[in-house]
Order: structure tokens, then sequence, then C-alpha cells
């Protein structure tokens, strides 16, 4: 007896991830090449460094139903622009504790450094991030935010 | 209105087993702004950029989407596709649905909705793309080699050739790196001086070449095709215009106490000295911790026996500012510590030695003149135990994962000289496997088998410990399954390699990415393996991975024949995707010059007509073209968003977010 | 505070006679004793209507960005918190610093005629404060509140000193306090995530988009704002989308921050009365905590905090309200 | 079982991975008890590697098995030859039929003579 699939799709999360195009982007290219897989509603953005992730796309995200957002870098001193993700390091520490200020869980945002060489790292944080923002469910908190009357 | 082409690639089947090809092109189809959707088999072959050309000539289409392999893969092939059928290469985006979707997603359904998803992402950002003109840098026709080991020195020697300017920057006090230590090279047996200082003394004397010896870079700034580099030169106390090499200074030195890193602190050498004969240039030296004169003041004999006054205990390091077009980094390998191995008993005995140690004594002009003798009681060693892979092939932590590739021949060599010289000597060798592949290597060590006995044992050795003054080298023979103790007088440890440590210090320099084990990291493992990600720096030696002299010789001069392609061009096409600031939005804040890591910003008093005749002057911010790089960092301290960055414009990176999120 | 008003009457129109300046920006009488609005003043004539009292909450620095562009010099009062501004905007050049004469003026703290009027005190005609005691004259006789009840939001944590002083008008000076003036933050720190949540979902629905924020604080004062520009991706007038209000005053926030001297203008601004303030003052403890003291408008040149960095910053995944967790 | 099963269940008894293997000998070369063991170190886990699993469970040298841990600190490749011996001795011993110590029957046969540590190590490992 085939058992019938639940009606309600168990929730799988929408995850927009920005990547560096010199490090994290080709750390992701090589978990691609050495075929470690994980959850496919991951969906990386290309940019050329992670200093170009402006907080405005991250909110974009959010607002447009996101669940997580996770932004990936060299590490700090490999940068191939010299400083970039050092400007990004305290730009998103300012902006997730923000954002944890306003009440949206932390754990839905997260910054790590992944290399060209990390495959295996990639693939791991992005499995591991999709289980996290899987356990908080689905981002009600950044899109309905207007008191509704009766409320 | 805009008229997009997309095509979908099947990359053979890597693409096509787990994504549904034909059902991607199907719904792109009626995306708003798509005119072509098409899906081939190879879309970077010739007949697969053919379809592209044709499709732009029919459709006359103004931008055009690939869903293919990674754009670090062949981003550019497309882009000169398009070009060619007329169309600014500028207005094509790849998807990435082999890398990011195909290889690692296993359900079709689930690869095949996210494949639709990346490729509605490249088309909402080519809807805002805008054509871009690679603009263009000036080349300047002078290379670096950081390292003047054998691979800076062929480097070198090759680009010099070419008819370029070459400058070596060599930390120690001479070139010649670590080949200079060896006595004998495998797999020819040809004395190692003898091959490589005549490669020395070449690029002493060849005009285009400059050897800043006893130096080290001390900054970089700017990018490909002109790098301004600060090197410290660091104070030698001896005046390199006067020393005549004569060595007097050397034998009247009083401080005769310093260990000779030259031959591995196995003797030792006075204060001011030569490190060897061959030695370019050969200047003196003097140590400074070392060096009564230096440490207390008292003493200066060497001053007074110098006959051309060539001596100065005030030097002081000097900087030199120079501009390079292409730098190449050689800094080559030292052997790990061995500090995690004490089962071995290396710190503890003197008679445990490691094989570059073994080079020394073997060799003529090292601590024992060439005769092997024990350190201990320089005795003839009657018995001589080699022990392989001593921190190589080591996942536990103490030592380097990987496999060092030139110990098995340097092994193998040492035990064949052995043999030869005092054919009375028992060789043993502890191996896990015999690693000798390629044109003559396995021969050579069967030749140390065959024909000079050397007792290979396949089995590890687990403790080396002293028994009345002998040394008794436990471990397993697992060919006769059992565990055997060998009563040696001389145990060599094949010690695993590791890059220089200075390395990473250069990585950060030159923004070149490095891996965990310090081995800088090439642009792609099989296809380009001697240049950096970073544009205009290029890997030669060990400092890319654990490679022998024929790899190493070979590399350097890949490297030439790239540095030598580069700086034959006079303009270099520069990266168009740069900042662009919009004037009338600009507040001149000057919060984005402070961000930038190149200084390409600089601020200017703009006249701007406010209409009825009134105008006023506002400070605007201006990009230079060819200094940005393009990393974006200003465009985010921007807050009205009047910097921008071509490429890759905040609305374009909005579109994208917003179709990925639109399920 | 009337000696301090006659001293400033008196040099603004002594300065504008002698041609020293060929403006004075100050404050004009209102129609009440209670609200007084900025202005500029280009005769000694006018100058009759200058006024400086308990009311003047005003900060007068972002005018000067266009003023200081007109010919000729401009002479300027400004309290302690304003200076702080001043200091900012000479920093991002949007001031020339030789245009303009700054006068130091003496400030003890100014009231919230709203906070009076929640008192059940009405038809106000004069206020004069002696020490801890206010004494408000109205139609109906006097009261004396209690002053640190009435005082501006802003002013009740104000621990400012004059940054920038061509000339100074200081009579009394101000008792140095010592006040925590991230309570409020730290409170809202200690709240679930929930309970914050909720908070901040109950006080930015009353945002009504009208931008009084952004028009009167200093550091918000691009030539033309991203909210405005509809190239950004991000222009709205309306809340047409969901969660508009939270997306223009976190990234309000986040542009000021590092650059925002806590003068406390939105918050006195809001015809909503949304706690604004408390949105800056959570990035300026963040940044404390995070990359060390920093106060915007201390000095007129070199970095902000997000403008620089060290090897050694906090990580984001663990850095919370201020520390490494 | 199945010997798939066998293998797996000892292999998650050892908590080694012994596929990690590369086979040098460094264990048996420290290997202090080497010379009476009829199965030595390195072939305890290459044979759990090939599922020889009866060999191991009847050979005699997990008894001569000092748990000195020589093996597993000298192992470059981080597997625990040790541990594997220790599963394959657990795995015997359960499988002598709960021949086992009971914790009642304890009491009376303590006497001075009997060392206390054997007694807790009896209990603790045939109870398991």
């Amino acid at each position: 007896m085939q058992d019938v699939k639940t009606e309600k799709k168990e929730f799988t999360p929408n995850i927009v991830a920005f990547c560096c195009n010199w490090c994290s982007y080709a750390g992701a290219d090589l978990a691609g090449s050495s075929r470690l897989s994980y959850p496919a509603n991951v969906k990386i953005i290309r940019v050329p460094c992670s200093c170009r992730v402006n907080p405005m796309f991250v909110l974009k995200a959010f607002q447009q139903g996101a669940d997580g957002v996770i932004l990936c870098g060299c590490h700090p001193g490999d940068c191939h622009y010299v400083t970039g993700n050092y400007y990004t390091r305290r730009r998103m520490a300012l902006l997730y504790s923000f954002l944890n200020y306003m009440g949206i869980e932390k754990a839905r945002t997260r910054l790590e450094w992944v290399s060209a060489a990390e495959g295996q790292r990639f693939s791991a944080v992005m499995n591991d991030f999709v289980k996290t923002v899987t356990e908080l469910g689905e981002n009600k908190r950044l899109t309905d935010l207007r008191v509704k009357e009766g409320e | 209105m805009q008229r997009i082409g997309v095509f979908i690639c099947w990359c053979g089947s890597n693409i096509a087993a787990t994504v549904d090809v034909v059902k991607v092109a199907e719904t792109i189809k009626n995306e708003p702004g798509v005119v072509f959707a098409a899906n081939y088999q190879y879309m970077c072959s010739e007949n697969g950029q053919q379809l592209i050309k044709q499709a732009i000539k029919e459709h006359n289409l103004t931008g055009i989407v690939v869903g293919a392999c990674s754009p670090r893969m062949h981003e550019a092939t497309f882009r000169k596709a398009a070009e060619e059928a007329g169309m600014n290469p500028y207005m094509v985006e790849i998807a990435n649905i082999r890398e990011h979707c195909s290889w690692i997603h296993k359900d079709m359904e689930e690869t095949t909705e996210k494949a639709v998803v990346l490729v509605r992402t490249a088309i909402a950002k080519v809807k805002l793309n805008a054509p871009l003109m690679a603009g263009e840098s000036p080349v300047i026709k002078r290379a670096l080699v950081i390292g003047g080991g054998i691979a800076g020195i062929q480097a070198a020697l090759d680009i010099a050739d070419a008819g370029f300017e070459v400058d070596i920057v060599e930390k120690n006090a001479t070139i010649g790196g670590r080949m200079a230590q060896l006595d004998k090279t495998f797999p020819t047996l040809d004395c190692s001086a003898c091959i490589l200082t005549p490669k020395m003394v070449d690029c002493a004397q060849h005009e285009k070449i400059d050897i800043l010896s006893y130096s080290e870079v001390e900054e970089v700034k700017g990018f490909v095709g002109n790098f301004n580099v600060k090197i410290r030169r660091k104070a030698r106390y001896v005046d390199e215009s006067k020393c005549t090499g004569c060595k007097i200074c050397m034998e009247k030195c009083p401080a005769k106490k310093g260990a000779n890193e030259f031959n591995m602190g196995l003797d030792n050498r006075p204060a001011i000295h030569i490190p060897f004969a061959q030695a370019i240039p050969n200047v003196a030296v003097i140590d400074p911790e070392q060096c009564i004169k230096l440490k207390t003041g008292k003493c200066g004999i060497c001053q007074k026996f110098c006959g051309v006054g060539a001596i100065d205990y005030e030097q002081k390091d000097t900087f030199v500012e120079r501009q390079y077009g292409a730098i190449v980094v050689a800094t080559g390998f030292k052997p790990i510590a061995l500090d995690n191995f004490n089962e071995y008993g290396y710190a503890d005995n003197k008679d445990v030695i490691t094989s570059l140690e073994l080079e020394r004594l073997m060799n003529a002009a090292g601590p024992t003149g060439g005769v092997l003798l024990r350190p201990s009681d320089k005795q003839h060693p009657k018995v001589i135990t080699f022990i392989q892979c001593v921190g190589s092939r080591d996942s536990s932590g103490c030592g380097k994962p990987y496999c060092s590739k030139i110990c098995c021949m340097y092994t193998a060599k040492h035990a064949m000289l052995i043999r030869e010289k005092y054919p009375d000597t028992e060789v043993h060798v502890f191996y896990i496997d015999v690693r000798t592949p390629g044109k003559n290597y396995d021969e050579f060590h069967r030749r140390a088998v065959e024909q000079y006995g050397v007792d290979y044992i396949k089995g590890m050795v687990g403790k080396v410990y002293n028994e009345n003054g002998k040394l008794m080298v436990q471990g397993s023979n697992l060919i006769d399954n059992e565990q055997i103790t060998i009563e040696s007088d001389l145990v060599v440890l094949a010690t695993a390699i590791e890059p220089e440590p200075s390395v990473r210090k250069i990585a950060t320099l030159l923004t070149a990415s490095i891996d965990t084990n310090n081995f800088l990291t090439e642009s792609h493992a099989k296809l380009r393996p001697v240049e950096s990600p970073t544009a205009g720096v290029y890997l030669a030696g060990v400092c890319q991975g654990p490679k022998d002299i024929p790899e190493t010789v070979s590399q350097a001069s890949a490297c030439a024949a790239k540095v030598i392609g580069l700086l034959v061009k006079d303009k270099l096409k520069t990266n168009p995707c740069v900042a662009q600031p919009d004037e009338n939005m600009c507040n001149g804040c000057g919060q984005c010059a402070n961000v930038c890591p190149y200084g390409a910003i600089t601020y200017v008093d703009k006249e701007f007509r406010l209409g009825g005749g009134k105008t006023e002057i506002r400070r605007v911010a201006t990009v230079n073209p060819a200094v940005c790089q393009g990393c974006g960092a200003c465009t985010v301290t921007c807050p009205s968003g009047a910097m921008d960055l071509k490429g890759f414009s905040s609305k374009q990176i909005m579109s994208e977010v917003e179709a990925i999120c639109k399920m | 505070m009337k000696d301090v008003e006659l001293k400033v009457v008196e040099r603004a129109k002594a300065l504008l006679a002698s041609g020293e300046v060929a403006r004075v920006v100050g404050w004009k009488k209102g129609d009440f004793c209670f609200d007084p609005s900025p202005a500029v003043f280009e005769s000694v004539e006018e100058l009759d209507g200058l006024v400086y009292n308990w009311f003047c909450g005003a900060n007068l620095s972002k005018y000067l960005i266009e003023i200081s562009k007109k010919e000729g010099k401009t002479a300027v009062f400004l309290k302690p918190c304003d200076t702080y501004s001043f200091n900012q905007l000479i920093k991002e050049h949007r001031i020339n610093r030789e245009k303009v004469y700054a006068i130091a003026v003496e400030c003890l703290g100014k009231l919230d005629v709203e906070k009076i009027k929640a008192k059940g005190v009405s038809m106000i005609e004069d206020v004069e404060v002696v020490e801890k005691e206010v004494k408000v004259a109205t139609a109906y006789g006097t009261e004396t509140l209690h002053k640190p009840e009435v005082l501006l939001t802003k002013c009740e944590t104000c621990q400012k000193t004059h940054q920038v002083k061509d000339e100074e008008i200081i009579l009394h000076e101000r008792p140095a306090r010592d006040v925590d003036r991230f309570a409020e933050v730290a409170k809202l720190e200690a709240m679930t995530e929930d309970e914050r949540f909720a908070f901040w979902k109950e006080q930015l629905s009353k945002c009504i988009r009208c931008n009084a924020c952004r028009n009167v604080c200093p550091a918000c004062s691009c030539v033309k704002c991203v909210f405005d520009n509809p190239a950004s991706g991000i222009s709205a007038k309306a809340n047409d989308a969901e969660f508009e209000e939270q997306l223009f005053h976190i990234i309000r926030a986040f542009h000021v921050a590092g650059r925002c001297t806590d003068c406390g203008e939105c918050s006195r601004v809001c015809p909503q009365n949304i706690p604004l303030h408390l949105l800056n003052r959570k990035f300026i403890k963040d940044i404390d905590g995070f990359y060390g003291e920093y106060q915007a408008g201390e000095e007129a040149e070199g970095k902000t905090p997000l403008t620089s960095f060290t090897e050694g910053d906090v990580e984001p995944n663990d850095a919370v309200d201020g520390e490494a967790k | 079982m199945t010997k798939e099963e066998r293998i797996e269940n000892l292999n998650r008894l050892s908590g080694t991975d012994v596929r990690k293997c590369m086979k040098c000998g460094k264990c048996s070369g420290r290997c202090p008890a080497f010379k009476d063991m009829d199965i030595k170190p390195h072939q305890f886990v290459s044979m759990l590697c090939q599922g020889k699993i009866d060999e191991l469970l009847e050979c005699k040298a997990i008894w001569n098995c000092l748990s000195c841990m020589a093996c597993v600190e000298r192992c470059p490749r981080g597997v625990a030859p040790a541990a594997v011996v220790e599963a394959v001795r657990d795995t015997v011993v359960r499988m002598q039929g709960k021949n086992g110590i009971k914790a009642e029957e304890i009491p009376p046969i303590v006497d001075e003579l009997i060392p206390q540590q054997l007694l807790v190590s009896a209990y603790r490992k045939y109870n398991k």
C-alpha cells in the first residue's frame, strides 16, 4: 500500500546564497565537480566580491520570501581584492545583530568563509544551513509585518 | 523590447543525465523577452557556438543566456562567439546548471525546476545588462621573480633571454636555493653543483637580470601589467660592490660558533661568512645575532683584515621600489620539523638524521668533506636504515596528509651511492609503497635493488631506540608477517617537505589564494597549472605543490612562456565591470575612497546647472577605470546608490534576487 | 535663560551689523513660547524675532549644507549635540568650514511641550526653569513640574560637550551626569525574539512614511535619496508591499550607522512618536561593543567604523548584542 | 546477521573506520605483543575490512593484546587497531551464552585475595 503523500508538502526552505567569484563560487564549483550534494533549494548569486553585497539585497531577499540568506566569501587575508571581506565582516556583523534585535532569528542569516579549494566545506556548510533553516520553519516575520485589523 | 536567446547545454550527459534539458528549454520559451530557446549537446563546441552566432543574426538578438557549466569555465568562449556575431560580449549571461545543479542533485524533477529558476535568474540579469567596452592599461616590460632557487633561476633566464628585464629577489645571502645543498641528483646521478652553478653564473652575468640577494618583498600594490613592488634589502653589513669574496674575514672572525644553516646545522660557521664556495653573489654577510661587534660593540677584526674596506657595521635595511608587469613566485620548500615524531628518536640520537642532512654528509663541501661518517662518533656506519614517509601521507594531524613525491627517488639515489662508494655497508629501506613513476624512474629504483642489493622491506618502523650504542630499529615486515629489529649505525628519515613558511605572507601581499597546506592554489588544476587565479602572478616549483627538479624546471619555463606572452603586449584589456559614479546623485562625502583597496577614486569640484540659469559647484567622485578592479566595496558604502558597478549593478542583483525568490 | 537669549540676540546683531557675517541661522519665535522654528536672519531688524529658550531643540547643522554654499559667511548657534552633527558634515565635505562662524551656545537640556501638555498643563504662556524646577506660567496660574520628567527624550541621556566653537555664549555650566544611554536598548535586547518582534511590529506599523526622520537627520542628507531613485530597486513611496517599513527603517539605520551622532532629532520630529533613536543607538551600542568606543562627530576627519577594519574583527555568526557569543 | 551487518556492527563497536588504513604496518612494527599473536594488529584491520569475521572470532591474539594503545598512538591514518581488537573481544564475550557474572553472585566470592579491579572489570565486561 503506497503511503499517500501528506497533501501539505513538508516545508523546504528557499535559500539565497551570495558567493564571491574568486573563492566561494569556485568552492561551489569544486563541490559540484566532486559531486558533493546539498539541497536543491540553495540558489547561488555570483558577485565579484563579498563586499559587493548590499544589506538592501539581503533584505530584499527576505521580503521576496527567502527563508534564509547566506553570504560566502574568501577567508580573511585571502581576498582577491585585498580588503573586501574585512568590510563585509563588519557590515554583516552589524546587520545580522540588528536583524536579531528586530526579532528575526539570527540563524536565518549566516556568513561563511570558503576558499576555492574547500568543496567539501562548501557542501557541508550548505547542508548544515538548510537543516538549521528547516528547523526554524518558514520565514513569516519578514513578510507580513503590518498589523492586521483585529490583531 | 529585449530580444533574448536562451541556449541550454546538455554537456554530453553531465547536465542531460539529471536535468530534463528539453523541458527547461520549453518552459523558458515563454518567458517574457525570450524570442529564441534551444538546447544542444555541446554548446561550447564549434557547432554549439555556431548555433549561437546563427541565432543572433537570424533573430537579431540583443542578449543571450547560456545554461551550461560554470561561467568560470566558458564565459569567455560564449562572449567571444557573441562578439563575432556582432553582439557586445557583455550582453551574455551564464546560468550554472552543471556544477550548481545537475551534478549535485539527484531527483530529476527537483533539478529541472532549479535549472529553470537559475536560467530565469540569468535572464533577469541579462535584461539589465548594458553593452560594455573593455578598457586598456599599459604593461610594464619587466618581470619579478620571488625566490632564487632553480625554479627562480630557470624562469629568470628564460624571460631574460626573450629580452625582458628580470629582478630576482632572494631571501638568503646567495641564490641557488635548496638544490645547492644537494650532492647528486636523480635520475642521472650527476652532481647538483655542476649543473646548477653554471646557471647561477649565467644569471649573474646576464645583463637583463638583476639579483637582489638578502632581500624580501615588503609590499605589493597594483595589478597585472603594472605591479608596484617595495623590496626590503636587508642590512648585510658588507658592501656588495667592494667585497671580492677573498674570505680572509671568515678565517679571522673569532665568533665561530654559529650553526651553519647551509650544512643543516651539522657544523659551525663564523659570524661573517659566504654560505658556500660557488655562492652568487660571492659576497660575505654578517649574522647580526652572532657578531660580537654588532652585539657588544667590541671586536671589528674583519674590518681590519678586509683589504678593500667592504665591512660597514652601520649598514641599515634599505628599500627599493620598482614596477613590474608580471610576478613569478618560486619560493621553494623546507623539510618539516620532526617534533611530532619522537618515536623515531630524531631529537635524542645524533645518528638519526634527515635525508637533507645525509646529502650534506655525502657532499664534498659538507661537514665531513664527502666522507660518510656518523655525526656522533665520526665512525663509518656499517648498517644504514632508511625510513620512508616520515610525516608524509599522515592524516592524523601530526604530519602532512599529502605524499611528498620526491623521497622514494632520493632514497633510492642515497642507497645506490652508499652501496657503490662503500660496498660493505648494509642498507635497508622500510617503505609503504615505492612511488617512482615516469621515464627512467622505476628503472632507477630497480637498479638500487637488483644491481646494488639494497634491502627494501615492505613495512613500517614503530620505534627507534638506543641500546648500548646501537640504534635498534623495530618495525614490521608485512610480506613475511614478522616484526623485525635491525641493529643500525645510522638511521635516515625521508622527511616530508612543506612550502617555505614565508610564502603565506607573499600570498597575502599578492592576494594569491593558498590552501591549508600552504601550497599556492593554481588557477585550474589541469588546464592552467602554473598561473595563480590572481592575474599576472605565476607559480613555479614546490610553492605550488610537491615536485622534483625536472618538473620544477619545466614549470619555471612554463611560467616564463606565460610571462613573455604577457610582457610582449603593449596594452592589456582591462576588466570593464568597474565602478561608475552618477554625478547627479553623488554627495561627494568621501566614504567610498576610504574603502577602495586600489585608490581608484578621487574627487573633483564640478559645476552643475540648477535650472533658471543658476549653477552650483559640487564635489563629486570620479573613478579611474584603469585602476579600479571592480570589487564593489564602494557601492555599498555609498548610501545614495550613486556609485554602482557596471556588469553587477544593484538593480541587476536585485532582479536576480527577485527571480530566485519567485518560486 | 533670558540672560543667554539677550546675549545671543546681541551677538547676532553685532556680527550682522559689522558685516562679518552675511546671515545668521537661529530660531524664530513661533505663535507660542513653545514652538520656535529654525530660521535664517539676513538683516538686523529681522533679528528682533530671534529667540533662544527652553524649546529650541532643533539641530541647525543640517541647514548649513545648502546655506554654506551661498556667498559670504554664515553665523550659526550650535548646542553641544549639534556640534557633533556639524563635525560629521565637515568630515563629509558637505559644509564648507571657512564659510561658517560657529557660536557654541549654552544648553541645559530642552523641554518637550508634548510631555508638559501630557501632564494636563495647557494655555502655556511662558516657562522658566530654576535648578530641577520648571515653572510654567499659564492662563490659569503657574504650574510647577519636575524638570527630568519633561525633558526631550534626547536630552534625558545627553552627556555631550561642545566640539566646535569660534565663539561661545555659556553662562551656566551644565552639571556632569552619569547616565546609561543604552539602557532602553539593553532592555529590548534582554527580551525574547518574539517579544522584540512584537514590539517593533507594533511600533513600525504606525509609520506613515512621511520621511520627517529622513528630512531632519543631519547624517541622512543625500543629494538624491536611494528611496527616491527608481533605479535603486527599493524606491517606494507608499507601503504597497509587506515589510516596507522594516526595509525603510533598517536600510536608513544602516546608512547612518557609524555616522549617526545620536542627536535624537529623528525621535523628536516623528509624528507617530516611534522611538527611532532606539534603532540608531542599537548600531552605536554594537559598534562600541564589537569595535571599541566610537562617537561620530568628535573629529572632523578620519574613517568611520564601517569604512575601517582590523584583522581580528568578530565573526558575524557569533556577533550578537555587542559581544562575540 | 549477514556478513555486511557483522562488519557494520564491528565497525560501529570499534568506532574506527578501517577503510582509512593504508596498510603501512606501523602498528605491527610497534606492538609489544606481536611475537605471540597468531593474527597481527595490521591483519585485524585488513581482515575486518575484507569481512573475515570468523577467523577473527576464533583467533588467540585478542587475548594477547595488552591494550597499551601504542598502535593507536602511532597510526598515521588515525585508525585504531586496538579498538578493532577490543570490538572483536567484546563480540566473542557476548556470544558465550550469557555466562557472565551476575551482580548478585559477586558478594559470596569476594575475599581479600581477589583484586577489586578484577571483579569490577569482569562484571563490567561480561555484563555489557
